[in-house]
């Protein structure tokens, strides 16, 4: 329906600026899907913590997915938890985006051979933004991801589409199915 | 007559108010009679009892009723409240008894 | 306070099957081998016995012997009352994997059995609910016997790397 | 009632209470680190990044070896006669070309395990820990220098020098045939 | 006919909602089933394994004893010190292995210290549960210190590899004593604090005192540990009744639930078991930084290579939230045969549907709070 | 008084329109990319079992039902209270035996304990020696049904 | 057309849409929810009446209170929402002709009637007035409301109770 | 303010649009404040900072980013859910919030609609509330929105006993309804010579009643101790669960509007509304608002201090305490005002 579903196929100034400043709108109020999933939940509860503050950036928890921008996967996915995952993540309203927060979600981490349980790597069900290494992460280093995140909300244009439509379409061929 | 007709729409008075409440009472007892869900029946009850009220309240003001039009107004709210306080227990009550609050259902069961 | 051999040896003398042999250890812990279709009463008889009392299962694990061809189960035991403890195990066939369920003397071991079940695919009989616990339902294979092969995918995704 | 009343008193003295520890922390100061402006020096030893010199590795893959997540990827590749890999800073000598040394960050689990077997110390943590990705496979630090050019000339090198090494093993073996057989020949004659 | 009517009341009546996997108080991917009727629990299913991370069959897998350690850490990833320190002492139990004073004073000190960081976090995420933010973030900040020892010493923040089989990786610094005894002398007073503000709040009282309550001999059979077993009543803690390490050469009480604002083993008597250990940790940490001695080689013991005889242990240690036991069984083989975890949060939270039954919705939320589950133990 | 009561109307169709306005302006610019997860009904990650829209306890209906009378009740006092320090004592006493009315109202409800929400019954489980752990108590629960057969005696 | 003449349609069509649409809803829920309508749309008439106290009653009481106890009561009473909600509609045909025509009679009857009208007069305010008439006038039937609702507490409550202690 | 208006805008019907457009805007900009000084407080509550880097200075623009984001959001209507319902509920919410401000005298100068029975108006209009949350969390049939829906009305009719019993005590003493009337009565200097002539300092037992109707107020706009309907950590996100985008940003307007009205009522029955603590010193229209919305605004940080103070109650206790505690003691204080007002 909206300009983010690019249906105004024109860049005039007033889009433009627009555009500009739903940009900065979005990178400036990433509101996270309260979830944690392993260790990396302790870090990013103590990056949320009084010592590295996510408020500064204007990030803060909620846990209805509706109402989320970004989806922080922090932890181990196991197979049990994959389907939940990738349902939690097509429950929130787009633009939505993803933050894998250490290994285990970058690429199943430490369980990546053995791991008969673990789901290598998260971008096998939802796609990824963002990928912020580490075991955990240092707090500094999943704020960083967020940095990241934001130059890339920064250069986003609303004319061009997002890489998530795929997963949409695919989803729906899921469920009718 | 056309004129007349329009001046007469122009300026609601009391027969307008008069007529809202007869089709507003028509309509709760259309509900009254056509339901078979008590609760329905209920919110029925509750048109017809402001169909009265619009009345009492539009005599009060185009007639010498005056303010007491308003004070039966206000009686009939809270016997209205009261009435229906009592009735939606008496609803639960139904509905304890016979698990239905249908109107046709409980008839059958009597008791 | 018992030895774990004084209680071998009072087990022996008070129970009328299903204790098969006392194991010291080398290193480590001794145990006590029990036949695993007498296990439940000889549970009740530990907890309730007033020289024993134990009370508590701490731990209930279950292990696979693929030279022996066989799944074992391990009960540790220790009692608050007397402050000693005690290892017991049982060993059953793979082809024909059934323990008696302790579950109702301990009911702790509801999860612990569950998940010997999970893993290993020891049955417990007379367990009240014997499914899956950390796997999902519709996984296959026991995870944790020796020669487990992983499955390639799980609901459409690959398990592997 | 008496009980009630002593309730309600203590509910709102314990509720007092509290509001006056938050106020006082109100006008304390904060302890919030000003992330990107101001950062925390990392204690000596801190695990961030894995870092390989490589000038000094000997490829000789203890720090594989070690690592429990198998996420260190080392293809070594022996030096021919030739050339002097020279030494590492430690003195000792290096004596394969490592054309391939891939640590796949994304794996790791930084227990720093791989850090010490290594003989001549040269892989080892780094305090940067800023290096979020949008792709997952710049994550795969690759640490060899050598280019790829250069890895298959090493490569078809080592294949020459073998199959060199194999044809003066032939013909050595050749000579000895020659010789046996002459030496039966003799023996024969 | 009545009968049969009340029964189809209470079915007609019951919802079935699922509290988690995503759910902000379930403390990570623990999805709970449960069956309400109005607002009161009826029954509760526990479904776990949402993070079952196999580490059983990892243990197996590795070819050496010593490349567990780091998957161990991240079995309790909030006490991950206790867990290490588990692991290390059964397989040196299994190789008879005598470790330095000095090692073993180091051990007790961080595992002590670590129990003040899990304890400091299930105490803050247990306010959170109820709706009390501030004294979660006070928490962290607490914890944060204790997490800045930590990294000093080992390099990393959560995840310390540093215990290893025989000895600790690397040598304490120079400043691990005094900003120790420091960070004692600070904390103590936030106790205090913390008590003021949370543990006597007349509200917080209301909300937990009376609910989720377990019995001592009913927590016995269900083998609970740790705080929830204490918190019953029950005075029982490895390090005094099964002492290992050094732990016969402290001073220090066990804390037990009393009833003071409710009855024993309620959710109030969990929790404050938490915070008095937390005092008794300290009392322990002066007492361990007095006597340990000031050098030695942390590496001295430390096999060079792993050989194991056959035999098998069950070690059980105190971690934060109860016994911890480690049952190896080695062969002549460099990895170990078998290594079955026994999980202190795997035993509690089986306790959950016994003792949430016919609580409110929101005592639920109090009462898995108070059994301060780590998902990593419970799914392993 | 109607020009008042129109600048009332006023507020609600500003307020109307605002809403209106906004969620028009959003829909200028947001998405709309539905698919058959998304528009599925939140349940913590999982697929809701059974329907949200069961029945609800009888609690809530007896607290409106409190709340429908009393608002009544103080509803009359609203015309009294403006003219009560004109008429004086009388008004006073008039209030005075209203009130009480309903105090007695309200303290038939208080002895009735029809006021008590769902208040927990904590069903605490308890440990039967010889047989184990026997669940707590509960309404839909008995006890002899947890109680299992004694078991044959294995003891010489 | 003056303004308040104008309002008058609307709110009697909000009023009467409404009603309508609660009648012959199929969903209980919804007609409640249509009930609200309607009945405020009642109360801007009573306001159009000059009747504002009874206007803001008419709010608190319906939208405030009945309203919420017939939504608990629907909620409390209907087991399967997916079905039930749809209530039974089978005598529609006679009903609304009875309605209709009852509806007709009164419109006739209002129509014809000669109704002594006095010129409204603008009043602002009609709250110390109605307080005067409560505690004058009106002083008995005051007090026998309380009673009433008195009694009515008693009542509902003595019939919500149920007959076994549930929980 | 409506006669300022006319005279520098020619056509009186923009006039009076503008003019009742001025508490919107109020709202707006109190909600952008509110929102950005309730995470301030939070964090230096908390030892931390709170928003700091949106548009520069202590983040001040967080708000104003947050809600241009809410627009870009996509609007999810589940495909279970009343869609009508759903979509009207918002509607609904903020309309009655926005409705019940135009009765709140803002300064001597300015009040929406100066209507004679104020007082009850507002506390009718409020029911709204109650009706539109009911409706949102029926319409979302979301297991989640249904408990804290249903327990939001329990909650909020619970609470409105207390709140018009101990308004209604500020009424007699008043014996007006008009908001406009009882703010002018409080106008002077007179109790013990240097007290201002509040209502508060008037009558004893109001000071009791504040003490009521502040905690009635706390459950009225769903504040801790007694935010059930949203509580996180229970409900996920209570009856807003199911809602996205700007439908949902709605929905938190209106909570913050409804925090803002309660306060403002609380200022204006029990504080003097506009009226300068000092006698005639810095009175007038300009500094009557200024006062005026010192005072709410005092209100509404104690509201927020609390918050990020105590925990939550239970469902039960929360009943309990209205009921068996609130309840009787208004009542009871209702009549000793009305006493001391008839022996004094
Ligand atoms: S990446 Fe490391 S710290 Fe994070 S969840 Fe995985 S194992 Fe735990
Ligand atoms: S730090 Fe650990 S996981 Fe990472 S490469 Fe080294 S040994 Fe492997
Ligand atoms: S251990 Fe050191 S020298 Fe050997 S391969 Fe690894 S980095 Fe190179």
């Amino acid at each position: 329906m909206g300009l983010l579903d690019k249906k105004y196929h024109d860049s005039n100034i007033i889009i433009v600026s627009l555009e500009s400043a739903l940009n900065w709108a979005r990178k400036s109020s990433l509101w996270y899907e309260q979830f944690g999933l392993a260790c990396c939940a302790i870090e990013m509860m103590a990056t949320a913590a009084s010592h590295y503050d996510f408020d500064r950036f204007g990030i803060i928890p909620r846990s209805s997915p509706r109402q989320a921008d970004v989806m922080i996967v922090a932890g181990t996915v196991t197979m049990k938890m994959a389907s939940r995952i990738e349902r939690l993540y097509e429950q929130m309203s787009e633009p939505r985006y993803v933050i894998s927060m250490g290994s285990c979600s970058n690429s199943g981490g430490p369980y990546w051979e053995h791991g008969y349980h673990v789901l290598k790597g998260v971008d096998k069900v939802i796609p990824v933004d963002v990928y912020v290494p580490g075991c955990p992460p240092r707090p500094e280093a999943l704020l960083e991801g967020f940095l990241t995140l934001q130059k890339k909300i920064e250069n986003e244009s609303i004319i061009e589409s997002k890489p998530s439509d795929k997963i949409t379409e695919e989803a729906d061929r899921h469920e009718t199915t | 007559m056309e004129s007349t007709f329009l001046q007469w729409l122009a300026e609601p008075g009391l027969t307008h108010y008069l007529m809202v409440s007869a089709i507003l009472f028509s309509l709760g007892l259309l509900a009254v009679i056509s339901r078979k869900n008590v609760i329905m029946v209920l919110m029925g009850v509750e048109l017809i009892l402001n169909s009265a009220n619009l009345n009492f309240i539009a005599f009060s003001r185009f007639t010498e009723l005056a303010l007491d039009g308003q004070m039966i107004a206000l009686f009939v709210i809270i016997i209205a409240a009261a009435e229906a306080a009592v009735a939606l227990a008496i609803v639960l009550n139904i509905y304890n008894r016979f698990k239905t609050i249908n109107l046709n259902d409980i008839s059958l069961m009597k008791g | 306070m018992k030895q774990p051999e004084e209680i071998a040896a009072y087990l022996k003398d008070k129970i009328v099957k299903g204790v098969l042999e006392f194991v010291p250890a080398e290193i480590g812990q001794p145990w006590i081998t029990l036949a695993p279709d007498s296990i439940k009463n000889i549970a009740k008889f530990l907890r309730d016995d007033s020289e024993l009392r134990f009370n508590t299962l701490m731990c209930l694990s279950g292990v696979h012997y693929p030279a022996e061809q066989e799944l074992g189960v391990t009960y540790h035991l220790h009692s608050t009352t007397f402050g000693h403890t005690v290892a017991l195990k049982v060993r059953v066939p793979i082809d024909n994997p059934r323990v008696q369920s302790v579950e109702s003397v301990w009911k702790t071991a509801d999860w612990h059995e569950r998940e010997a079940w999970d893993m290993l695919g020891i049955i417990f009989d007379g367990h009240p609910n014997m499914t899956r616990i950390l796997c999902p339902d519709d996984w296959e294979g026991h995870p944790l016997r020796k020669d487990y092969v992983q499955q390639e995918t799980y609901q459409g995704i690959t398990t592997r790397f | 009632m008496q009980t009630q009343i002593k309730e309600g008193f203590q509910t709102f003295k314990s509720i007092f209470i509290g509001m006056g520890i938050t106020l006082r922390h109100f006008f304390q100061p904060s302890v919030t680190i000003q992330y990107p402006e101001v950062r925390d020096v990392l204690p000596a030893g801190a695990r961030s990044k894995l870092f390989v010199n490589i000038d000094d590795c000997i490829g000789c893959n203890l720090c594989a070896r070690a690592c429990p997540v198998n996420c260190i990827d080392i293809e070594t590749v022996k030096a021919t006669a030739d050339i002097d890999l020279g030494k590492t800073s430690t003195g000792n000598p290096k004596r394969l070309w490592v054309t391939q040394f891939d640590i796949d960050m994304s794996k790791c689990m930084y227990c720093d395990l791989c850090v010490h077997p290594c003989p001549t110390n040269c892989i080892y943590m780094v305090q940067e820990y800023e290096y979020s990705e949008f792709d997952r496979k710049n994550l795969i630090f690759k640490f060899s220098d050598l280019t790829p050019d250069k890895v298959i000339e090493v490569k078809e090198k080592l294949v020459k020098e073998t199959e060199e090494k194999n044809r003066e093993k032939e013909l050595a073996q050749q000579k000895k045939d020659q010789e046996k057989e002459k030496d039966a020949g003799k023996t024969g004659e | 006919m009545t009968h049969q009517i009340s029964a189809n009341v209470q079915e007609t009546r019951e919802m079935t909602i699922n509290m988690g996997p995503q759910h902000p108080s379930t403390h990570g991917v623990l999805r709970l089933e449960v069956v309400l009727n109005g607002e009161v629990v009826s029954r509760v299913h526990p479904h776990i394994g949402y993070l079952h991370r196999c580490f059983e069959k990892h243990a197996e897998a590795m070819d050496d004893y010593s490349k567990v350690i780091p998957y161990t850490d991240r079995i309790d990833y909030v006490s991950a010190m206790n867990q290490e320190h588990g692991y290390v002492i059964a397989v040196e139990k299994l190789l008879q292995l005598e470790v330095p004073e000095r090692v073993e004073y180091v051990r007790v000190i961080l595992a002590e210290l670590q129990r003040i960081a899990s304890h400091l976090l299930g105490i803050g995420t247990f306010g959170l549960d109820l709706g009390a933010f501030t004294p979660f973030l006070y928490c962290f900040i607490e914890r944060e210190k204790i997490l800045t020892i930590f990294e000093k010493i080992s390099g990393a923040r959560l995840l310390y590899n540093y215990i290893c089989v025989g000895g600790l990786m690397r040598d304490v610094p120079d400043s691990f004593k005094p900003e120790t005894a420091d960070f004692v002398k600070t904390f103590r007073p936030k106790i205090k604090e913390l008590n003021d503000l949370l543990s006597y709040n007349k509200i917080f009282i209301d909300r937990t005192a009376n609910i989720g309550i377990l019995p001592a001999e009913v927590a016995l059979n269900y083998a609970a540990s740790g705080p929830m077993l204490r918190g019953s009543g029950v005075s029982w803690d490895l390090r005094k009744n099964d002492p290992y390490s050094i732990y016969d050469r402290f001073e220090f009480d066990i804390p037990v639930g009393s009833g003071e604002v409710g009855t024993v083993g309620d959710c109030w008597d969990r929790y404050m078991v938490r915070v008095r250990e937390m005092e008794q940790s300290l009392v322990i940490i002066e007492q361990a930084l007095e006597q340990m001695p000031d050098e030695g080689n942390v590496m001295e013991a430390v096999p060079k290579r792993i050989r194991m005889k056959e035999g098998e242990v069950y070690v059980r240690t105190e971690t934060p939230r109860g016994e911890l036991g480690y049952y190896i069984i080695s062969d002549k083989s460099p990895s170990p045969f078998r290594v079955k975890v026994r999980a202190p949060s795997f035993v509690n939270l089986s306790i959950l549907p016994a003792i949430s039954r016919g609580a409110l919705l929101s005592d639920l939320v109090a009462i898995v709070g108070s059994i301060d589950i780590v998902l990593g133990e419970v799914d392993r | 008084m109607l020009p008042e009561f129109g600048n009332v109307l006023l507020f609600f169709v500003i307020g109307a329109l605002f809403v209106a306005i906004a969620l028009f302006a959003a829909k200028l610019i947001r998405p709309h990319r539905p698919n058959a997860i998304k528009l599925s009904t939140y349940e913590c990650g999982e697929i809701p079992i059974g329907t949200a829209r069961v029945q609800f306890n009888n609690r809530f209906y007896i607290i409106g039902l409190m709340f429908l009378i009393f608002e009544v009740e103080i509803l009359l006092l609203f015309p009294w209270a403006m003219v009560f320090k004109e008429l004086g004592w009388v008004a006073f006493g008039a209030m005075f035996v209203f009130v009480f009315l309903i105090f007695i109202g309200f303290a038939y409800e208080l002895g009735k304990g029809q006021l008590k929400w769902d208040k927990p019954v904590p069903a605490v489980p308890r440990y039967v020696e010889g047989i184990g752990v026997v669940d707590g108590e509960h309404p839909d629960m008995g006890l002899s049904a947890m109680m299992p057969e004694p078991e044959m005696d294995v003891t010489k | 057309m003056e303004l308040s003449a104008i309002l008058f349609y609307v709110f009697t069509l909000l009023t009467l849409g409404s009603a309508a649409y609660m009648v012959f809803s199929k969903n209980i829920v919804n007609a409640a929810f249509a009930l609200i309508f309607s009945l405020s749309g009642v109360a801007a008439l009573y306001v159009l009446l000059y009747a504002d106290f009874i206007a803001a009653t008419q709010i608190l009481v319906y939208v405030g209170g009945i309203l919420i106890l017939i939504l608990f009561g629907i909620m409390l009473t209907t087991l399967d929402f997916t079905e039930n909600l749809k209530t039974v509609t089978v005598n529609m045909l006679p009903a609304s002709l009875l309605s209709g025509a009852v509806a007709v009679l009164l419109l006739y009857v209002f129509l014809s009637a000669e109704w002594t009208t006095i010129v409204p007069a603008d009043r602002d305010g009609t709250m110390y007035d109605l307080g005067m008439m409560l505690m004058n006038e009106y002083l008995l039937p005051f007090q026998i409301a309380g009673v009433l609702l008195l009694v009515a507490i008693i009542g509902a409550l003595l019939m919500s109770t149920r007959h076994k202690n549930e929980p | 303010m409506l006669e300022f208006l006319e005279n520098i805008i020619p056509s009186s019907t923009i006039a009076l649009v503008v003019f009742a457009l001025f508490p919107l805007v109020l709202i707006l900009v109190y909600a952008l404040f509110a929102i950005w000084a309730e995470r301030k407080i939070a964090g230096f509550i908390q030892d931390r900072l709170g928003p700091m880097r949106t548009g520069g200075f202590h983040g001040w623009a967080q708000t104003i980013a947050d809600m241009l984001k809410l627009i870009q959001k996509e609007d999810i209507i589940p495909k279970d859910a009343s869609s009508f319902l759903f979509k009207l509920a918002p509607f609904m919410i903020f309309t009655a919030s926005y409705a019940a401000f135009a009765v709140i005298p803002f300064s001597s100068g300015y009040i929406g609609s100066n209507i004679n029975i104020g007082a009850f108006y507002l506390l009718a209009i409020t029911s709204f509330l109650t009706i539109s949350i009911i409706m949102a969390s029926w319409a979302s049939n979301n297991k989640w929105s249904l408990v804290g829906g249903m327990r939001t009305a329990a909650q909020m009719v619970s609470y409105e006993v207390p709140t018009i019993v101990t308004v209604l005590s500020v009424l007699i003493v008043a014996s007006s309804m008009n908001l406009m009337t009882i703010t002018e009565m409080q106008t002077g200097n007179d109790i013990m010579g240097f007290l201002p002539n509040w209502f508060i300092f008037q009558n004893p037992f109001l000071i009791v009643a504040f003490a009521l109707f502040f905690i009635s107020m706390l459950a009225e706009s769903h504040r801790v101790p007694f935010d059930l309907p949203e509580s996180e950590s229970e409900l996920v996100a209570g009856y807003q669960t199911e809602y996205s985008g700007m439908r949902w940003g709605m929905f938190m307007l209106a909570e913050y509007a409804d925090m803002l009205l309660l306060s403002l009522l609380g200022a204006t029955l029990f504080f003097g509304g506009w009226n300068s603590p000092f006698g005639t010193f810095m009175s007038g229209p300009v500094w009557g608002f200024g006062w005026f919305m010192l005072k709410g605004m005092l209100l509404v940080f104690v509201m927020m201090w609390i918050r990020w103070t105590l925990p939550r109650y239970r469902v039960d206790q929360l009943m309990h305490i209205c009921w068996s505690i609130l309840i009787p003691l208004s009542f009871v204080n209702f009549v000793l005002v009305a006493l001391w007002e008839m022996i004094f």
